[in-house]
């Protein structure tokens, strides 16, 4: 795949890092608005594949590599069932949202969920980007 | 006006969909596989999800994504149909089958609970003293993270598992030549 | 019992672990995966002394308030128990299998992880009580094993992995679809809080049509015989531990398990009417026409494929007629089948391993060459064939006379008749394979490894020992209170929810 | 009961595809359209009549009925789900297109039965 235009890959420089923002705050305000890890993962990896459209896959795939999405998927999903197991260390039910629950409607409340949230937002940015990579970008037998 | 909207919809939906499986080009079935999605989005807003309407919105985008590059890497042109005695008798069974299938779920949803009634048993719960409960907001973040959080575990792991399918199934070579 | 979820937490942090870990030293695949399905076995095996009570476990500590679940629960009783000891089981000695097996594929590491991946999944169904988590654990399962069917990337088995994800794929769809239309008759996903609804609710065509759903999803998962048309291609294209998960568990948790879970448990066989006649029909035709598919195959994997679809329809059969009798027949047959087709596909993967053909006319006097491996498959084959005193002849005999005490004598002179077909073509693989003269690819070949040999063995010990489950003191242990599960139908909900 | 139907007609005429067309990509979008119309399916379950999206803000009346957040924390779940088997499914048939050189599922028979 060939990169697009100057016009578009400016505009793309400008996008990219504003909508990669934007998931960050829909993942850590994922307890008090619309959204949450899996929106918000989901942006993320949708600032990247812009990105990768805009520049086309041919000058990106060297890069591609080095940004380990693997990696961090299997990171995001290990930390998040490690919150979920943590109940059952301390003695009690799998899941059980063992951190006070805080004053409603701020950001530090709700216990776990948002840790849990950002820990589903890292695995779901990182597995859709993957996805994307292996099936939008690679040749078929190329390692990511 | 909701319900017209919504009927508006679905239909734009259904006739989105037979485009998508009908047109002879791939790259346009496709495009309107695009229709159905967004068309979902705006229903999900319609219905009061607007978690599930961000969530659909970009995930839409990223079918099209994948389906788009894997026509690129191969083709786009669809099969030619052949009208011989298998494709008809396939054709007869498949239509034999839908219509049971509708009719049967016309009896049936005359003896379901109506479009938009009350809430009851496990979600009147998670309405009432969610957030007292969770100490989240949003009841729909409280329901996948905390109540129903074993369930996002699993969700996560089908996510996973597809990564490594994938990964798997793009290898060249499986097995080792002796 | 506060660790019920180590069923699903152990194999799913595994799976997590080796990718990361396996970055630093390559061997710890091997390692985590055996250690970690050693583990699930033992813990399934200690978990038997829990058997005959019931326990609810509330993920996330969410009681229920006033009898409504609010959260996911998790049930074990006797039945989940008897499912726990066969996938793990089974589980472990796969995983011990794949060590030297897989060293023929590249990539072991993502290997074990679809693998552990898989084993989680099954878990998770069996002890979950909620019917969307149960779905998203099938669906787990179900995405591990497209993706290890395809696992060697060759044409045949890209076509057969793609096959079986669109008919999987439908499958779900049907499940999903159903689970919308629960949610709407009942307003809860608990199974046993739904029990309660649908007896309030009583016989009403939605109900019906969820039924039918649900049997049409779980139908296609199980391979019953008009929704089969996956299984001979699916099952024959995996590597042989695969096969031998796919054949040995996963159609039966995935299938008769879910089954038999919510036809007997949450709508309860008053409430839709014909359930048994439906199942009668389904096992009688899978039975007799998976049996004779099988007798007309050449390729030896596939003749064990189409043989699973045949005991599978067995073991509907049973659960058909009703009777207690019936059910103990059912579900000893089911663990039966579980260990001898395990066994007979790892012996058939032994030798593709040595010869690297399926195809049995190529084959001929392996035993000679390796004997462990033939005289394992003679006793998976003899059991099979329900010949006496294996495990196997235990289990069709109370299949038949239960047949008989209900009154049902075609139906029993036709499961003798699918007995003696079955008898046929394993004999004619028996013969093809591992008797006769050497041909040219079998002259120069040698025994599998060691731990194909070991976990080959293993089972087959147990295949052996399987029988003594009917000892009163064993089945009072173990088949007698999954038993009185089925046979309490909806008291399921006064079991788990108390009164 | 007009949008139930008609969510289920969308889900038929998904299954069509699947069942009749011969075409994997095609199959693929079939598919695809019977998991939307299920995410619509129960969308429509959770809808409660004037009810406002389940999330509790501090001016919000005691007499507003919120719509049920249970489904639509299912179709949450039913969406990444959808999303990881069509990512499998595609990734199979451009495998097997790059074998056969087609998408025409009556040319790539090399399996009986």
């Amino acid at each position: 795949m060939k990169g697009m235009t100057l016009i578009v890959k400016r505009i793309t420089q400008l996008m990219a890092p504003s909508i990669f923002l934007l998931g960050i705050y829909v993942v850590f305000h994922g307890h008090l608005t619309p959204g949450g890890g899996f929106a918000g993962g989901v942006l993320i990896a949708g600032s990247f594949t812009l990105l990768v459209l805009a520049y086309g896959s041919d000058e990106m795939r060297s890069e591609v590599r080095k940004w380990r999405a693997t990696f961090f998927e299997s990171f995001g999903i290990f930390i998040f069932w490690f919150i979920a197991l943590l109940g059952l260390i301390q003695g009690s039910y799998l899941f059980l949202n063992i951190i006070q629950k805080g004053r409603p409607f701020h950001l530090f409340s709700a216990g776990i969920i948002p840790l849990c949230n950002i820990a589903i937002g890292i695995e779901v940015a990182a597995a859709l980007f993957a996805i994307f990579i292996t099936l939008a970008v690679l040749r078929i037998g190329e390692k990511l | 006006m909701l319900m017209t909207a919504l009927i508006l919809l679905i239909v734009l939906m259904i006739l989105g969909a037979i485009v998508a499986l009908e047109s002879k080009d791939l790259l346009s079935g496709i495009i309107s596989l695009g229709i159905v999605g967004f068309a979902l989005t705006i229903i999900f807003l319609i219905l009061q999800a607007p978690d599930l309407a961000i969530v659909q919105i970009i995930i839409e985008t990223l079918t099209l994504i994948i389906l788009i590059a894997a026509i690129l890497k191969t083709t786009r042109t669809d099969t030619e149909e052949e009208f011989g005695t298998k494709k008809v008798f396939i054709w007869l069974c498949g239509f034999a089958f839908i219509v049971i299938f509708f009719l049967a779920a016309m009896k049936a949803f005359q003896h379901m609970p109506e479009f938009g009634s009350k809430t009851l048993r496990m979600a009147r719960t998670y309405i009432d003293s969610g957030l007292s409960r969770t100490g989240a907001a949003n009841l729909v973040a409280a329901v996948i993270l905390d109540f129903r959080g074993y369930d996002t575990l699993g969700e996560a792991t089908v996510l996973f598992t597809s990564v490594a399918g994938v990964v798997a199934v793009l290898r060249k070579v499986g097995r080792k030549r002796k | 019992m506060n660790l019920i979820p180590l069923f699903v937490v152990v194999p799913l942090g595994a799976a997590f672990l080796i990718p990361i870990a396996s970055k630093i030293w390559k061997g710890v695949a091997d390692w985590t995966a055996t250690l970690s399905t050693a583990f699930l076995m033992a813990f399934s095996i200690f978990v038997i002394k829990f058997s005959g009570e019931t326990i609810l476990y509330n993920v996330g500590g969410w009681k229920p308030i006033g009898n409504i679940p609010i959260g996911i629960a998790m049930v074990m009783d006797g039945l989940t128990i008897i499912m726990l000891l066969i996938v793990n089981v089974v589980g472990f000695f796969a995983t011990l299998y794949s060590i030297n097996y897989m060293s023929h594929y590249t990539d072991k590491v993502k290997y074990y992880t679809l693998f552990l991946l898989m084993i989680a999944g099954l878990n998770g169904v069996v002890v979950s009580g909620d019917i969307f988590n149960l779905f998203v654990f099938l669906e787990i399962t179900s995405i591990a094993s497209y993706a290890l069917v395809a696992y060697g990337v060759e044409a045949e088995e890209l076509e057969a992995s793609f096959k079986y994800q669109i008919l999987g794929g439908i499958g779900s769809a049907f499940i999903l679809l159903g689970i919308a239309i629960f949610y709407q008759l009942t307003r809860t996903l608990n199974l046993a809080d739904a029990a309660v609804v649908f007896a309030n609710i009583g016989q009403n065509p939605a109900l019906i049509f969820l039924s039918i759903l649900f049997l049409v999803g779980f139908s296609i998962k199980a391979a019953l015989m008009p929704f089969h048309a996956w299984l001979p291609d699916a099952h024959p294209s995996a590597p042989a531990p695969i096969s031998a998960m796919l054949s040995g568990v996963v159609i039966k948790v995935l299938g008769v398990y879910a089954l038999v879970r919510i036809f007997f448990n949450v709508f309860g066989i008053e409430l839709i009417p014909h359930t048994m006649v439906i199942f009668l029909v389904l096992g009688t035709v899978s039975m007799v026409i998976g049996s004779f598919l099988a007798l007309g195959q050449s390729d030896f994997k596939r003749l064990l494929a189409y043989s699973s679809i045949s005991q599978i329809g067995y073991v509907l059969f049973a659960f058909g007629l009703g009777t207690p009798l019936g059910y103990l027949g059912g579900l000893f047959h089911l663990i039966n089948h579980a260990a001898l087709k395990s066994l007979l596909f790892l012996n058939s993967g032994a030798v593709v391993y040595s010869t690297d053909t399926r195809e049995m006319g190529k084959l001929g006097g392996v035993s000679k060459k390796m004997p462990i491996t033939g005289a394992t498959s003679l006793i998976g084959s003899l059991s099979i064939s329900g010949l006496p005193p294996f495990g196997g002849f235990w289990s069709k005999l109370i299949i038949i006379l239960a047949a008989v005490e209900k009154g049902y004598y075609i139906l029993a002179g036709v499961a003798v008749f699918t007995s003696i077909v079955t008898i046929a073509y394993y004999m004619k693989a028996q013969r093809m394979v591992f008797f006769g003269k050497l041909s040219d690819v079998t002259k120069k070949i040698k025994e599998a490894p060691i731990l194909m040999c070991i976990s080959m063995v293993a089972l087959a010990v147990i295949c052996i020992g399987l029988g003594i489950l009917l000892i009163p003191y064993f089945k009072k242990e173990l088949l007698d209170p999954a038993v009185k599960v089925i046979e309490g139908g909806i008291q399921y909900s006064k079991m788990v929810l108390g009164d | 009961m007009i949008v139930f139907i008609l969510a289920i007609i969308l889900f038929l005429v998904g299954l069509y595809g699947v069942l009749v067309k011969r075409n994997l990509i095609k199959m693929a979008i079939g598919l695809v359209i019977m998991e939307y119309s299920i995410n619509l399916f129960f969308g429509l379950v959770g809808f409660r009549e004037g009810g406002t999206a389940p999330i509790i803000t501090k001016g919000l009346s005691e007499s507003a009925v919120l719509v049920d957040p249970l489904p639509q924390a299912l179709v949450l779940t039913a969406i990444v789900i959808g999303l990881g088997t069509t990512a499998l499914l595609v990734s199979i048939a451009v495998r097997i297109f790059e074998k056969y050189n087609t998408f025409d599922i009556r040319k790539i028979r090399k399996l009986r039965g």
